[in-house]
């Protein structure tokens, strides 16, 4: 059975309908990327499926219905969601920053190991974990808003555009983490990236999103080997 | 010099008002991060259910806790049913709430209980202390401020809730993606502050004599206490307050036209400092970066 | 970073801007116009004398609005500049026997030069600090006022009694007539100099420096200069509104502005509607009516409760018309414009 | 295009505002007076800083209740307008025009406050109205060669002082004087008006001078700088919780001066009990009114009626509040102005009978306190007596003093 399942997922802003039915799945275990351009609804997409905005349609959790559940509540069955903009609590400390994520965890477990763990995927988190968070580089923030979800131990990490705005040295040094993270089996990701390459590096299956549909799913590799979207979205 | 050393003890003891007040404002800031306009009538409000307990005969001590718990009920429904629908709207809208609230807050008060002064019982002993110049009660007030200061800060610094609440205030939505219930984590930052103001208004009350209109001007320097202080600081606030009690008794005195300018040169000291200091004598200044 | 949120949530709804001007808009204004023209004629002179203060109101609203609404700084202060105004006007009138019209440009000078000033202050401080400083201005305002050493010219605490200027006999019209034609005339020639001003390259970078400062810096905006020239600007067309005040009133004094007139102007600009320009027309509509609404209301239970009434309608308007009273008429209008293409 | 929007949503508003505004009614032959009623005007602030006087204007529409019930005025029920100007004169000015141009009263009476009444004087005097009964101590009340249509009621706060002054002047030995006064109006004239009354010698007799605002949350600071001038003499103007906060601190810091207390704070009930009766021992003030708080009066007839009014015509009202006092002598007051005019009610033959008033005593006022006025004395109360609290009541000392 596959971990999340969507069907004929709409969604809106105000007034503005964005998307317009999509449906993928996801296998416990495995890492999607979504992709597509600038304005496609990728993150919309994201924030439906974690009920930060309204939408309707079919979203299941491994086997459970959630569409109707409060974003707090899918929280909490072990969705975390990693946000566009990073989410930082600008002026809690790094450590602070960690320990939000760390109540609403699914068992109460082991908080100490999580800490440890978040600090040895980022080492330069611990170094500066008395640091008012707001002051971090921007790569630091992205390696906070990631280790927060860490804490939260989720079973799905929901990642949108953990390159954003980032230099390539950065965005790669990132990608390594997540794909350690991934191939410790800790959590399943559906990535959304506009940088295909990289994204579909880290990735087993993809789909590609234009304006709030989903025009074509398959393989990373399928994805690397099409023409249209090797010229459209990874560029050579 | 006696003169001096006379204004800056009275100005301590005033101060003493506005480090309370001001200590509620920090509250409210960390659970909305901004202000309650309504927050002085609120205190008012709690200060006369107080009064009515006692007027009935309950002793002081009952209706002192008895209140903060109601003033505690009070603000977490008042957020519920009032602030709820709106808590992620435009800030001015929020603000032309408080207005209303301010409105509702003071009108009903004065027609439930009139204007006429009234006195306020103090649980400390009467009379001076030490030069004469400061009462039991200015004492007993700055001993439970620094008490209530004690427990914000162990509240903000070392409890989870307290964590959670400043996380609410300063990003509501990634707070939910941590999976932190934020109308409830609000509402109780209302809660508590309703009930730091309560306590702050029964400590007032006594010095000032309590009527509907009490809070008008304490507010304002309870307001600009925070704000020198810095808002992100309890302490701060604490620390503001005295500071604003002392430098405007100083300008009163030392400044020439003190006496008729008093409040104005307190204000222009206080935006003197944001200048240099834009987020208070002990706030953090957020770097922010994109 | 709550303080920048403060007005970005304004729909500016730019699309009716380009809207054309149909059959039926032109019969609107075509009406309005003549209901401008017509309405001392048809109503007592007390219900005239109403109308230009509310017109007064809406052209300090509509200053508020440039500062808060367009360049998102906030201000809680006002209702000084109302008073500098005020003030003015009623001074050149009464030591210097100018002629009141004349007082006008003087008053939104002064007020600029007052406000470009404190434009510089307010650039280092942003949302609640900016909102304590210029508090501080309006509770400042009235202790100047009274100040012993200014009493020669300000009349300390006693204020000043303002000649009610009389209409021109050729007009042949009542003294409050003529003060309404007179303040409509400058309320709609500020107000569409707001309406250029806003759509205009100004306009755009003032939005600009509200929506992201520092996305506007970089594209090449003057962000300081922009933001104090808005406090001057914003400052001088409340200035204007406080001169036409002291002789439409006929008398100023320091209790006339108490830091309640700053939050009156306030709630004109939340409840018109922020970042709107007709909105500003609107508001002072409400301030100047609606506590009187409120306090009929309130009267049949007791005296007392007017004020809560009048909360209980400001969180009423808040909740049902989150964009104003020009948000609500903006709505009318889209639907009665296009009563086909509604439904998404 | 982009004015097109503009224009086309302006004019809406303006048709909106239209719609609110109701039309001209007919005139009257005789403003506000029919044959079997008359409509009087009222403005107090009911909401704001001043709302705390506000009961005067429900006190008033009560006592005019209660003179209705009992026949009215000449066979002719009172109508009492009572509105709402939050202390802000320009308000005050809409309501005013609002009570004469919409309301038709035949006349404005108890209006509250010297900066409100001042923005419209000019008005009531170009239009002919009464405005009568102003509330509000200054001299300017009493004008009726430039002001023919106002009148004040009470004492001025010159002739007040002038009392203390006066008083001082014979009965202090070297007296120090330190003047806690409000920043206001109120406050400033006051204060002049003393300076007057001690004539040349106020600069060596006054050895300091402290004002406060109304908007300072305590006034700490001022008494304690006045009690450390030495002053043996402490002339406090200050109003409602300002009084109750100098007479506990001059107290608390054990400072005892010979203490004068303006009259309009000298309420045994709201000012001094809540300061603490004992330490208001010793304060001396000048009174005209019957405080209704004052035990010595508890058995006398004018204020066991009082009371039987406030319970059954105010009852929400507050018995310790002075003001209620006030405003049922005041409208007795103004009963009796009406009554004299007789049935002749237009507003010249209101205004002669106000200004035709001969040693009239109504409830409430202090026994010998009579009412005077003539068509160039438009000052109707001017006599008060100095009284010294002992703790328990204020004791009257000497005679009933004529100010004029």
């Amino acid at each position: 059975m596959a971990l999340l399942e969507v069907r004929d997922l709409r969604a809106w802003y105000g007034h503005t309908h964005v998307l317009h039915g999509c449906d993928f799945t996801l296998e416990e275990g495995s890492v999607t990327a979504i992709l597509g351009a600038n304005g496609a609804g990728k993150t919309t997409l994201l924030r439906a499926v974690s009920g930060m905005i309204r939408r309707s349609g079919e979203i299941r959790f491994d086997g459970q219905r959630v569409d109707r559940f409060s974003c707090e509540d899918i929280v909490r069955l072990g969705v975390a969601h990693v946000p566009e903009g990073r989410g930082t609590f600008d002026r809690l400390s790094v450590e602070e920053n960690l320990r939000v994520a760390a109540t609403a965890r699914r068992s109460n477990g082991d908080v100490k190991g999580d800490f440890e763990r978040v600090y040895g995927y980022f080492p330069r988190l611990q170094q500066r974990k008395s640091q008012q968070a707001g002051t971090l580089s921007g790569g630091e923030q992205q390696m906070l808003a990631i280790g927060r979800a860490l804490m939260l131990s989720p079973r799905l990490m929901l990642l949108d555009e953990p390159s954003f705005g980032l230099a390539p040295q950065i965005t790669r040094d990132i990608f390594h983490i997540l794909a350690e993270i991934a191939r410790n089996a800790s959590a399943s990701m559906l990535l959304v990236e506009q940088n295909a390459a990289v994204a579909l590096e880290l990735a087993d299956r993809a789909y590609l999103i234009e304006t709030g549909r989903i025009v074509m799913s398959g393989t990373s590799d399928e994805f690397r080997a099409d023409e249209t979207v090797r010229r459209t979205y990874l560029g050579y | 010099m006696e003169l001096f050393v006379q204004q800056v003890i009275t100005g301590l003891a005033t101060g003493g008002i506005y480090a309370s007040i001001a200590l509620a404002v920090v509250m409210i800031y960390q659970a909305i991060d901004h202000f309650n306009f309504s927050q002085g009538e609120m205190a008012m409000f709690s200060t006369f259910v107080a009064w009515q307990l006692i007027v009935w005969g309950v002793p002081f001590w009952i209706a002192f806790f008895l209140t903060v718990a109601v003033s505690f009920v009070a603000g977490l429904f008042l957020f519920r049913v009032i602030l709820k629908p709106i808590h992620d709207g435009p800030a001015l809208s929020q603000i032309v709430v408080f207005i209303g609230l301010l409105c509702i807050f003071n009108s009903l008060a004065g027609t439930l209980w009139d204007f006429t002064v009234k006195p306020f019982p103090s649980p400390f002993p009467e009379g001076n202390i030490g030069s004469s110049l400061v009462s039991g009660h200015d004492l007993g007030m700055i001993g439970v401020t620094l008490a209530m200061l004690l427990a914000v800060y162990v509240f903000f610094r070392f409890s989870t809730m307290g964590l959670l609440v400043r996380a609410a205030a300063q990003n509501p939505a990634s707070a939910r993606l941590c999976g932190v219930r934020i109308l409830w984590v609000t509402a109780l930052g209302w809660g508590l502050a309703a009930a730091i103001g309560a306590v702050a208004g029964m400590l007032v009350a006594h010095k000032v004599f309590l009527e509907p209109n009490m809070m008008y001007s304490i507010i304002v320097y309870g307001f600009a206490a925070a704000v020198v202080g810095g808002l992100d600081s309890p302490g701060g606030a604490v620390v503001g307050g005295f500071l604003v009690g002392v430098i405007d008794n100083l300008c009163g005195v030392f400044v020439p036209a003190g006496d008729e300018l008093k409040l104005t040169f307190a204000l222009v000291l206080i935006v003197a400092v944001l200048m240099f200091r834009p987020t208070g004598l002990f706030g953090k200044r957020v770097v922010k970066r994109v | 970073m709550p303080q920048s949120d403060l007005a970005r949530r304004s729909p500016p709804d730019p699309k009716l801007f380009g809207l054309r001007l149909s059959r039926w808009n032109r019969t609107m204004l075509a009406l309005g116009l003549l209901a401008i023209v017509a309405a001392p004629h048809l109503m007592e002179d007390f219900s005239v004398f109403q109308l230009t203060k509310a017109a007064i109101y809406a052209i300090a609203i509509l200053g508020l609005n440039l500062l808060t609404g367009f360049n998102g700084q906030f201000s809680l202060g006002h209702g000084a500049f109302y008073a500098v105004g005020a003030y003015t006007s009623a001074i050149l009138m009464t030591s210097f026997g100018m002629h009141y019209a004349l007082t006008i440009p003087v008053a939104a000078l002064v007020a600029f030069v007052i406000g470009f000033g404190f434009g510089f202050p307010a650039l280092r401080l942003e949302g609640l600090y900016l909102a304590l400083a210029t508090f501080a201005l309006a509770v400042a305002a009235p202790q100047l006022l009274k100040f012993s050493a200014l009493e020669d010219f300000t009349g300390g605490v006693q204020g000043i009694v303002v000649p009610r200027p009389q209409a021109p006999a050729w007009t042949g019209l009542s003294d409050d007539a003529w003060l309404y034609y007179f303040t409509v005339a400058w309320m709609l020639a500020l107000f569409v100099l707001a309406a250029n001003l806003v759509n205009a390259r100004p306009g755009r970078a003032m939005k600009a420096i509200r929506d992201n400062p520092i996305a506007a810096s970089a594209m090449g905006i003057n962000t300081p200069l922009y933001k104090t020239l808005t406090f001057g600007v914003s400052a001088a067309y409340t200035g204007v509104a406080g001169a036409i005040s002291a002789f439409v009133v006929g008398f100023v004094a320091p209790d006339s502005f108490t830091f309640f007139l700053s939050v009156a102007l306030l709630v004109g600009v939340v409840v018109g509607g922020i970042g709107s320009v007709t909105g500003a027309i609107f508001g002072g509509l409400f301030v100047l009516y609606v506590p009187n609404f409120a306090e009929e209301f309130a009267g049949v239970f007791s005296k007392g409760l007017s004020w809560a009434a009048y909360g209980t309608i400001l969180i009423a308007i808040v909740y049902l018309m989150p964009s104003g009273l020009a948000g609500l008429v903006r709505w009318l209008v889209m639907r009665a414009a296009q009563p086909r293409q509604t439904g998404d | 295009m982009k004015r097109s929007s503009f224009a086309f949503r302006c004019p809406l508003s303006l048709v909106a505002g239209l719609g609110m505004v109701a039309l001209a009614s007919p005139l009257a032959a005789q403003e506000g007076v029919t044959e079997t009623s008359i409509k009087i005007g009222n403005i107090v602030p009911y909401s704001g800083s001043a709302s705390a006087y506000g009961n005067i204007g429900e006190a008033g529409a009560a006592c005019f209740e209660m003179i209705n019930d009992k026949g009215g005025i000449n066979g002719r029920t009172v109508e009492f307008v009572t509105l709402d100007d939050s202390y802000s004169p320009p308000k005050t000015v809409e309501q005013t025009r609002k009570l004469v141009e919409r309301e038709r009263v035949a006349l404005l009476f108890n209006i509250l406050g010297t900066p409100t009444n001042s923005a419209i004087h000019e008005y009531v005097n170009q239009r002919g109205v009464p405005h009568l009964f102003v509330i509000s101590g200054h001299q300017k009340w009493g004008q009726p060669d430039k002001y023919p249509w106002s009148m004040g009621w009470q004492p001025t706060n010159a002739a007040e002082a002038g009392v203390y002054a006066a008083y001082i002047k014979s009965n202090v030995d070297n007296p120090k004087i330190g003047v806690l006064y409000q920043n206001d109006d109120y406050g400033k004239e006051w204060y002049d008006e003393f300076r007057k009354g001690l004539g040349d010698a106020a600069d060596d007799m006054i050895v300091a001078a402290e004002p406060y605002e109304s908007a300072d949350p305590s006034i700490d600071s001022q008494v304690v700088k006045l009690a450390s001038s030495d002053a043996n003499v402490f002339l406090n103007i200050s109003l409602s919780k300002f009084a109750t906060q100098s007479i506990r601190k001059a107290d608390e810091i054990g400072w005892k001066p010979l203490h004068f207390l303006n009259s309009v704070s000298a309420s045994v009930g709201s000012i001094l009990e809540p300061a603490g009766l004992d330490k208001s021992e010793g304060i001396i003030t000048a009174v005209y009114l019957k405080d209704p708080t004052d035990p010595q009066f508890a058995d006398d007839a004018d204020r066991k009626e009082w009371d039987a009014w406030m319970d059954k015509y105010y009852p929400e009202g507050d018995k310790t509040n002075v003001f209620n006092g006030y405003a049922y002598a005041a409208c007795h007051t103004l009963a009796h102005v009406l009554e004299q005019a007789g049935d002749d009610l237009s507003r010249e033959s209101i205004m002669r009978s106000a200004a035709n008033i001969e040693d009239l005593e109504v409830p409430m006022l202090l026994p010998g306190v009579k009412i005077n006025t003539a068509p160039d004395d438009f000052y109707p109360i001017e006599s008060m007596q100095l009284v010294r609290f002992n703790g328990q009541t204020f004791e009257r000392f000497g005679e009933v003093v004529s100010l004029d």
